[in-house]
Formats: C-alpha cells, structure tokens, sequence
C-alpha cells in the first residue's frame, strides 16, 4: 500500500479531573503562582455569568447565552492574546474578553438590547459578539489576512463551538488560513451541544480538531477544562501564527453546563446523568485543588475573592442598569459615514414623531 | 400512529397560529409520506418556536431530520431530496440566518424545473420565522422577504392568521414548486382560531380581504396584519371606512384583488415591516401607478420600517410601523383628494 | 514604480469601459497602499474579462490577490480586511456567483459600523460582472441588483459609459462604506472615450441625465443605456422628445433628479433587465405614485426582463428589453395623455 | 504525546504512465478483455472533444469546456455506477455521462444555448450540468439522503474540481455525508488548474483527499490517469456506500490538458514545459501499450475504432445543428408546474411581439 499522507491529532491534558497532574507540566505553566491570577479570573467569570443569568431570570436583561463551565477555555484563551492581536468570539466568550479589556457592562448592554455593547471601551480591533455561527471565523481570516499583508506580527484568534464547525464559514476560513499561511488560531469549544444537537449528530469526524487537516493546518485536541492544557495549547498555536508558521484548529473538549441560553430549556432533550458527570469535571474543581495543594489557595482566600468579585460585578450591572435607552436617532446615526439625504429625512421625521409621543 | 397524529377529534380547540403550523406539518407527515422535515433542533427539542413540537415522537427520526449547524446544507439537501422525489419541508431557524441559503433557493431551486425543461423539479417549503418585536438578540428580526421576490420560479408566502397559516402550508408543501413560507413569529400566539385538521388547502396567488371598506384601501402582510387592522378600527371612529388587505402570497402576486380595491376606494397605504426603499411594497405601488393611475384619488403612501437596519430591541418597536403612523398616513390620503 | 503605473499621459487614447475600471483600479493602487485587488483569477489571468490585466505585473500578488475558489470565503476575507484598515476591492466572478457573498454582505458588510456604533467600519467595494446578452453560459447572465436594494447600510453603483466606471469605481473605494458595484458586461467594450487618468471621482448618490427631453422621462440603468438612448433617438423621429436618465447609483437614490424629469415631462417608463416584479423599477415608480402623482399624465410602465430567467443564450435577446419594446411603451405613455 | 486519532491516505496506481504494471493488478480489472471497451470508448469521448472544440472555433457552439486529459477518470467514474445511481457532474464529464446514457447531441445542445441539452433522454434523474462550483456535490448529498431515508440501494456520486474542493459547498457536502453516513461517492477530478490558479494556491493541504477527514469520511488519492486504479478507487467507494458504510472522497490526480474552456488561454498563465511533461502521462497512451501487448490491440483497429467514432459524433453533430431554437414561449413554460395568470399574460405578450417581427 502506497501511502500518500499521515497525520496524527494530540491530545492535551495536564491536570486531571481530580487536580493531579496526569502528565509532565509545560515549562510557562508549572509554577502555580503564574496560573493563580487566572483562575482568580475564572472565578470573577463564574460571578458574573450567575448574575448576569439572574438579572434575565428578573426581567432586567434579554435572552443571554450563559458561560458555565467554559471558563477555563474562555480565560485561557483571552490570556494566551496580545493587545495587538484581533479576538473574533462567537456570544458566550466573555471569560477571553474581559480579559482582553471588554467590560461586562458592555456585555450587558448587547444582551440588554443596545447597540453600544458592541463599542468595547478597551479592544478596539476587536469583533463584537458574531450571533451569525461562525462567519466570525472567517472574518478573523480576514483580519489575519491584512496582518500578514501589512507584515504586522499580530495573530487573529476566532472562535466557534462545535456545531459551528459544521459551518461552511468555518471550512471556508481554514481553508483560507491554509491557502495564505495565515497568522489565525480557531479555536473550536466543543461543549457538547449546539442547542439540541448532540456532538456526534455534527459530524462524522472522531475529532473536530482534525478538520484542520483539510486546510493543511496544525490540529490539537485539549482538554478544555484544565487551564494548563488550554494555556499550552495556545502557546503552541500562538508561536506558530506569530511566526509565520500558519494557522491551527484547537478543538477543546468541555461541557455546556448552563441551558444553550436563557430562552432555552436544556431538560427537553438532554438528560441529568450527562450534566451531573459533567460537573465532576468541571474547570474550577481541579484547579482548586491544585493551587490549594501548593498553598495558594484556601476556603478563606475563596470567600473574600468572591466577595470581591460580586462587588465588582454589581459596580457593572448597575452602570448597565442606568444607561439610558439610545435616543431614536441613533438607528439612523451609524448606518453610513456619510448618510444620503433620505435618510436624514427618516431621521427627522422619527424625532418629530418621538417628539409628538412625548 | 401514535395519538396526537390521529384524525383531528370532534370538537377542535382553538390554537395559535403556530400550532396550526404544527397541525399542517402533521397532517401532511400523515397523508404523504414524501413529506419530511428538516432544520436545525427540529427533533427532540421541537423546534426553537415549537414548530415541530412532538413530531419526532410521532413521526421519528427519519421523518424529522435535525441537521448540522449548516444553512447551506440544509438548503442543499433539501433541494437533493426535493429533485429525487421527496417533498422536503425545511426550517432556517431565523430570517437573518437565511442568507447562505439564497445560493441554491435562487441557482438550483427556482430553476430546476426550467433548466431541464421539467425532467427534474423542486417541490419543496422553506419554512422561517420572519420579523421583528419579540425583543430577541441581533439577526432574529429580520423582514427580508424582498431577497426573493425578484426571483422567478419561486412562491414567496406569509400567513397572518391560524387559519390561513394552516391552509397556506399544506397548499405551500403539495405545490408542485419551491415556496419560501415566511412566519411572522411576533403574531405567532397573538391569538386562537379554531382551524378544523380537514387537510383542506387555501390557494396560493389569492390576497385576502380581511376587513371591507370604502374609503382606503390598507395594503400589509405578516405582522404588520395586526396594527394594520387596529389602524382600520381608529379610522373608523374617524368615520373613514378602510379596507384591509392582506398579500399572503407576496409573488405571483394577485394583482388583481387589490387593484379592485382601489378601484372602489381610490387611495392606498401599503404597510410593511422591512426597510422602504425596494421593499415589496415598492412593488405594489409600482403596479398602481401603472395600472390603477385613473382611479388614485390620492397619492400611493407606504408605512414601513425606516431604510435603516431594525435595531436591537430597547429601540426596535420605534423602527416598526405603529398605528400611530399607519392612521396618519391614511388621514393624508383621505384629506388629500 | 513600473512603467505602465505612472501617471497619465499628455494625450490620453481612448478607452473602453472596462479599460476604464482598469485605470480606476490601477489609480487608486498607486495612490492608496490601503487599496488591494482580490477574487478568482485576477491576478496573473488579468481576470476573465481582463479587468485587472496588468495589475498583478504592476503592483505584485500582495496587492493583487487570487483567491481560493470560494466566493464565501472572497467575501469574508474582504470584509475582515476591511474592518482591519485595508481597502480591498473584492471581485465576483459573474454575477451568478454573488449569491454565497449575500450572507456576508448583508450580516456583516452592511451593518459592521450600525453594530458597533462606529467603532468598526467596513470600507469595501465588491465588483461584479452583471446582465445578460453576451452568449455566456448559464448564470453568467443575471440582472440581480434587487438582491441588494432593499439593504440599508450598502451603496449600489452602475456605471454605464467608460468616464462613469473610473468616476464612480474611484468614489466607490473611496466611500467609507461597502459599495456593490455592477458592470454591465454587455457594454464593457461598446465603445471608447478619453477618460483623463486625473483621479477625480464622480459623486455617488447622483443619477445622471443623458439627454434632455420635454415630453417623456426613460429611467434605466447599465446595459440598458444602449437601448434606452437607441429607443429616444427613434422617438426623436416621431417627434417626441425624451428625456433619459441614467440612475447609476440605485441606492441610495437621488430621486429628486427623477422627479424634476417627470415634473417637466409628465410621463415616465422605466426600463431594466431584470424581471419585472419585484425589480429595483418598482421603487422608482413608487415613488412617482408616492410624491409625483400630481405631475403625471399618464401611468407609469416599467419594461423589463420578463418574470422568468434568462435563457440561454439562444433565447437571451428575447428576454431583454428591445428598443422595440421600450418605443412602443414610450408612444402608449405619450397617447394616453 | 497522547494521540487522539491518527489517520493515513491510500494511493493507487496500477499501471505507469509507460503502460507497464507498477503494482499487482486488482482482481476485477485484471483482465484486459475487461478493460478494452472502456479504453475504446475513452477513445470516443476524445473524438467528441475534439470535434466539439472544432464546432466551437467555426462559431456554431458557445464556450465549451473541454475534457481532453480527463477521459480514464470521467469514464471510470461512469463504468462503476449503476443505472439506479445518480451522477450529479460539474460540467466536463462527458465520459462519465455517455455511459449513463447522455447523448452528445445533449451536451451539444446545452453549450449551444438551448435548455433542452439539460433534459436528457437517458438517466432521468441524474443532475443536469452544474455551473456554480460545487453545489452538485451537496445536491447529491441531499439525493444520497433520500436514498438513504427510502432504503433504496443507490449511490449518489458527484465530481467537481480541485478548485471545486475549496467551495464551501463542497465541504457541506463531505460534512453531510459523514454527519448522516450518506451513500455519496465525492469525487475531485484534481487536473492542477481551476481556470488560471494552480492546485497548490487552493489549499495548504498536501492531498486534496484528505479533506475527507473533516467528515470522517473514506479517503483516496488515485492517479486519474490510470483507469485501472480509477475503476478499483471507485469499486471501493461505491461498495462502502451501497453496503450502508458511507461516504469517501476520491482524488483523481489527473490534467487538464487543454484551455479551461474554449474563452480562455491558457498561455496566459502556464507553461508550455509543465503541458508537454502531462503528455507524457496522459491516460490513453498507457492503456493503449498495456492492450496492445495483450494482443488486443494494434494501429489497424485504431484505425478503424476511431473512424467509426467519427462516424457516430458526426451524427450527433447533425442532431444538433438540426435542432430549431425553442419557441419564445419555451422561457414561460417550464417556470412553474401550475403557472400564475400574470405569467402566463407576459407569455402571451411575448408571442405577440414574435409574430410582430415575423
Ligand atoms: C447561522 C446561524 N444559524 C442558527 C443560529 C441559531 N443558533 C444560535 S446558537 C446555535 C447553536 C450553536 O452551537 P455551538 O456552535 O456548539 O455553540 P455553543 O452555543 O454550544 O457555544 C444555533 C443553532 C445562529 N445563531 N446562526
Ligand atoms: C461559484 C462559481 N464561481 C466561479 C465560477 C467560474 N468558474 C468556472 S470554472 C472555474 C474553475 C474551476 O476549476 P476546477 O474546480 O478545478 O474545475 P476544472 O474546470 O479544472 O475542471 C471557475 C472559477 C463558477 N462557475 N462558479
Ligand atoms: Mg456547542
Ligand atoms: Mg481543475
């Protein structure tokens, strides 16, 4: 038999379920000190991604896609960037935004029906949140694609979950990414579920990290929740990206613990067992016990950080909940650089008409 | 058959129009069985709307096909079954979620039959939830009918009541073409009719007079059917007798009705909910200036969303036609001949 | 800087109108680093009708970029490009090859500077060949502009002599917002005309009147400006007088231009390629029912693409509108009043 | 390392380009007595080719794409379906459609302007040609699915180009077919060009083959020049799909020999080296040395095939210049199954304004 091509996917983990090392740690990540901010991080996520479901849950915010159990993923990869990079994230990434200087008000606001959410304060390249699945991913071929054609030494990060890997976006950016050697990681979150639709009704492939093979692309599957696998799985692609080596496709295995969002009733077509031997695998447990296991964390440490998290959290929700609603011009504001005379028009006639409503 | 598919019982509750689309998709499923189902969580979970709630408990998985997260696929599949001899009934999941289908509705689906001179064909539903003012997240409010109106070959039709939701449907799946069948998800459960389960269609081609009157003739579709109707019911107190017409099915468009309308009324608002300029209405007013010159009494007025794109919902029920604006335009065309 | 690339000779030859594009291109190249050319075979090929010719010898393949086969992925890259500072004029094979690019135009290209309140912005221009009648295959033949019309947030721009194509393609890549951009490939080489390589840009949002007239308004657009001046030239025999207009940007559209027409002519046809219903003629003409109502002396009509699609090319010609066809409603329109 | 999946490409050739074995024959295709009547009607489709090229340059056929190069791979395609299968062809497999049962006279018709061409007399359901890249790869998916929802034992096969393989459509298709373990045979007729860009700008990918892998699919490269190793590629293929095991994807590394189609020039951007070297590994040239020393074939009955094949074009050719143009009505009346009122007025307008003009 004449063999025309071989390949072989790896798999990452480093930290196991139970928080003990099930294999030698990656140089950058070995000393617990260095991981702590992150997982303090994560903990700060976890915050506000219950809160931010209790304010819809009261009526104060719309439908809102919860993060639950992706915040190993989400941090890993937000803290992998550099500000000169381009984050594209799909709707539920905020763990990689905050970290990239988005403010969870500004996640409040999109979810709360504001345009100005979409207006990060802090990464200004940055793509807002992409609900269309995955045309995110091949925007941020785009965008690596200008960066290579400015010989700029920036990297574009985009991702997806797992049913948007069966996203002809997603075929189409790793094939770009392949085709031009781009400087973009896509990052694929396979939590599971796309809404209803079970991982395995996506695809035939083993791994969602193999697709990447069509593109010609470096493929790694991680282990999602385990901070040190998602941080080394990065590093590797962001080297790679950064010098000129080309893209990846990271698959990182998690779980969607939360319902797909607040609109959604997860109990119609998954089943309890499934989500209850998620959460012995969860991101935080395992990390707990390691940092606690070198002396970096305890219950006490655990509380007064949460409390500062919450406090933080309440700052946001209440600069979200004072904003005031967008004046009716503003939809007419942002449509054009140089709005044609018609519109100005509409624009007129929807003031004199708010006017008349008081 | 299990229970719920059964011959429709004595005495039918009233539902909504969503579950008459339900009802219609059953009784298809029963009566024809190169019916089936198509979309994204269409299965198990029944749909994001609960469109096709319980049919994969009645039907299975074979009848009632979840897909990959894949527009363009779903599109493509569809139009393989559809040629192959099935009658695919596909869901987008939201209107602003159908723009990479518009490759094989336009291309392969509204041409299939042309471009073998019949050998093949293409009966297939593209069914989507379609407008705005649930206050949902960005693209699920989206009024994008006029993509497909230019296109020949296809049906473009929009219900606006149970009863004509149902009927359009199974007259949309047993067309021997393509029909792109758009649901105003706002109206969805405004309110029950009863709709007997008798497997009786409604014609495609026909606009609907849902309300008579002498003095203006309201032109609207979807949604946009409910405040056009409130707006009749004020001008009435006003003592201007509007007729309400609702489209139905946009193209082929029955010209016809309206035209007969105006003919009695000589002045016309025509009400939508997606952008003015090149919006379907732009289309009927073309056909009155036309056709129907000599009977205008005033000038043509469309009440539409503005030419800007539907904001996210603090601000998306100031983008939508209100009654306040469908009465004033009426009030300017009764004033002004 | 090679040879070919420097600025304009004295006495500048002749040029064709798709010459024409390649000199906008090649100008704006020079003049703005932020400017890139890519699409399937422009790049060494020149282009399938040679467009782009020279471009890729001139300003290298990082400038002039052949893309994978995949017009989704064409669109994408562009819009990501442009969101990231660049100016990349994108290239759509045949306009029967646009639809996998309406997905991105619409949720992304259109709305990248409403979504974030200005904060991104999407300053391309996507090229397309557009319009039958050059015995090309299937789908390399459609008049499919409605796709885009009812948009907001989009330029749509239709050069239909060499000058207009380099004003407007430069304008276009200029404007800070996407910009469709449909050359009617029937008359790429019609005929020559000295357009100075001078870099000046020809204002968007204006349509262009052709020739002056007193007794009746001809609307049209792209290759139909052949016809249409063909068709006022014979009225002009008859002793009508015609007026045509060249609408060249569709959206936004300077109506006002068209009105003044009408308000001096009192009579108006409208002529397209693309089939009837729905077609972007039905927003002219309901704006006449809207605000010019009071001027007419007679109804509208459109002449247009029958609501079929073009044939192959042995039928083609039938389908589009002929000289003939415009006269003769030229002469009902001026009989009826 | 901890592997996730590996994964290895097959490629098959049997017979060198100098017509000698390079490998032990497959069993089914051993015997040249099998392979003579592709070979001859390998020799059949190139007499068309050429002739239709020739109708072309005298100005009495539109753009035609030619097949010159690809006949050992269209023709095995076409030799290794069955009657009940459906082929669904980009828009040069003329040698896989004359053995399904497509007329010249229909190819004819459809390059010469006249929708008829599409209406073949032979296999009904097969798919017309397919001008937009690729989405005859997903439509024969969607086919594939209702064979496999009737129960049917029939195989959907498609083909398109390696610029084709780049198409987002063609990747929905290889997603579909493993998401829904479809009976779909994708084939890429890989001939190193799509109109002027070469095989290596499509994709960073080493084998157009493995894009399989995204799906899970069954993959082969084969020489397409080789038609033993066309016929034994798609056996394989076409037995996996009607014994319920799925999809594959085929390349076929094969060149196009002449322009893209008759609009094009080639010269423009390829060398002349790169085309005299893809002589000498064209398809007939092998089999025509591997049949004569089986003494089953020698210049005479060359000779008198190819007239014959003359002969037989010749009188399609006839056919089809003799066809009258449809009537102008002909663009109304397959539109609709039940046409509307307003249509059937423009259609009576049209006829109108024909006898008008006489
Ligand atoms: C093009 C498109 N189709 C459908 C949807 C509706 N939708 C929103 S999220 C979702 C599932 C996404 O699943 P996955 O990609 O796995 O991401 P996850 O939500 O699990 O993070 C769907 C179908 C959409 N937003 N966009
Ligand atoms: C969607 C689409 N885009 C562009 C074209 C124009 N076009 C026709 S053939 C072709 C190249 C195809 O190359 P390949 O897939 O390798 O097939 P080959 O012609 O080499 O057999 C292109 C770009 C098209 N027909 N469809
Ligand atoms: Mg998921
Ligand atoms: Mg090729």
């Amino acid at each position: 038999m004449t063999v025309a091509a071989h390949f072989e996917i790896e798999y990452l983990q480093y930290l196991g379920p139970d928080g003990k090392p099930v294999a030698e740690l990656p140089q950058a990540f070995r000393d617990p000190a260095t991981v702590l901010p992150l997982f303090k991080q994560m903990l700060y996520v976890r915050t506000f991604d219950d809160k931010a479901i209790r304010l819809q849950r009261t009526g104060k915010l719309g439908t809102y896609a919860a993060c639950l159990g992706h915040e190993a993923t989400h941090v890993g990869i937000g803290a992998s960037m550099q500000p000169q990079d381009v984050f594209a994230p799909s709707y539920r990434e905020y763990g990689a935004q905050f970290m990239r200087g988005v403010r969870p008000r500004e996640v409040l606001m999109y979810w709360g029906g504001d345009e100005r959410g979409n207006d990060f304060a802090g990464p200004k390249n940055d793509y807002p949140w992409c609900v269309p699945i995955a045309t995110q991913m091949l925007m941020a071929a785009g965008a690596a694609l200008s960066f290579k054609l400015r010989k700029q030494e920036r990297v574009a990060v985009a991702s997806c979950g797992d049913g948007g890997s069966s996203k002809t976006d997603f075929y189409a950016a790793l094939n770009s990414a392949g085709a031009y050697t781009l400087p973009l990681v896509l990052c694929v979150v396979n939590n599971g579920w796309a809404i209803s639709v079970p991982r395995k009704a996506q695809t035939g492939a083993q791994t969602l990290a193999q697709k990447g093979l069509a593109g010609g692309l470096a493929c790694l599957q991680v282990d999602g929740n385990d901070l040190i696998a998602v941080l080394e799985g990065m590093r590797r692609a962001m080297t790679r990206a950064r010098s000129g080596q080309g893209g990846s496709v990271i698959e990182f295995l998690t779980y969607r613990l939360h319902d797909h969002t607040t609109a959604d009733d997860a109990r119609r077509y998954r089943g309890e067992d499934e989500v209850k031997a998620a959460w012995t695998r969860e991101p935080m447990l395992r990390l707990r016990t390691w940092l606690t296991a070198a002396g970096l964390w305890d219950e006490a440490r655990e509380k007064a950080w949460l409390e500062e998290c919450a406090r933080l959290v309440d700052i946001e929700i209440n600069a979200y909940l004072e904003t005031k609603v967008q004046p009716v011009e503003a939809m007419f504001d942002y449509l054009y650089g140089d709005p044609p005379p018609e519109l100005l028009a509409q624009r007129a006639a929807a003031i004199a008409l708010e006017k008349r409503n008081g | 058959m299990a229970e719920q598919a059964s011959a429709a019982p004595a005495a039918p509750a009233a539902i909504t129009l969503i579950e008459a689309i339900t009802q219609a998709l059953a009784y298809e499923l029963r009566h024809d069985e190169r019916v089936l189902v198509l979309g994204e969580d269409v299965g198990v979970n029944g749909g994001v709307f609960r469109a096709t709630a319980g049919l994969s408990a009645t039907f299975g998985p074979e009848r009632i096909l979840d897909t990959p997260l894949d527009e363009t696929s779903i599109a493509g599949l569809t139009v393989g079954m559809a040629s192959q001899g099935l009658r695919p009934v596909a869901e987008a999941q939201f209107d602003g979620f159908m723009y990479p289908m518009v490759d094989f509705i336009i291309c392969h689906a509204a041409r299939m039959r042309y471009r073998t001179r019949g050998r093949l064909t293409c009966p297939m539903v593209l069914r989507v939830p379609w407008g705005g003012g649930i206050r949902a997240p960005e693209h699920h409010s989206e009024a994008n009918e006029s993509i497909f109106t230019n296109v020949p070959g296809l049906r473009v039709v929009m219900p606006s009541s149970p009863a004509r939701a149902y009927g359009l449907l199974l007259a949309a799946i047993r067309d021997p073409d393509p029909v792109i069948y758009m649901e105003p998800k706002r109206i969805y459960r405004q309110y029950k009719e009863v709709v007997p389960d008798d497997g009786e269609a409604l014609p495609l081609d026909v606009c609907y007079v849902l309300r008579d009157g002498s003095d203006i003739t309201l032109v609207t579709w979807g949604a946009q059917v409910k405040e056009t109707l409130e707006a009749a019911e004020a001008l009435a107190k006003d003592g201007i007798s509007a007729e309400v017409i609702d489209v139905a099915t946009l193209t082929p468009l029955d010209f016809p009705t309206i035209a007969e309308s105006v003919a009695k009324t000589g002045r016309c608002v025509i009400v939508h909910e997606a952008a003015k300029t090149a919006g379907f209405g732009a289309e009927i007013a073309a056909r009155l200036a036309e056709e129907c010159m000599y009977d205008l009494l005033a000038p043509v007025e469309r009440v539409t969303g503005y030419d800007t794109h539907i904001p996210l919902f603090r601000l998306e029920m100031k983008y939508l036609p209100s009654v306040e604006r469908i009465v004033a335009a009426a009030r300017r065309a009764v004033a002004a001949g």
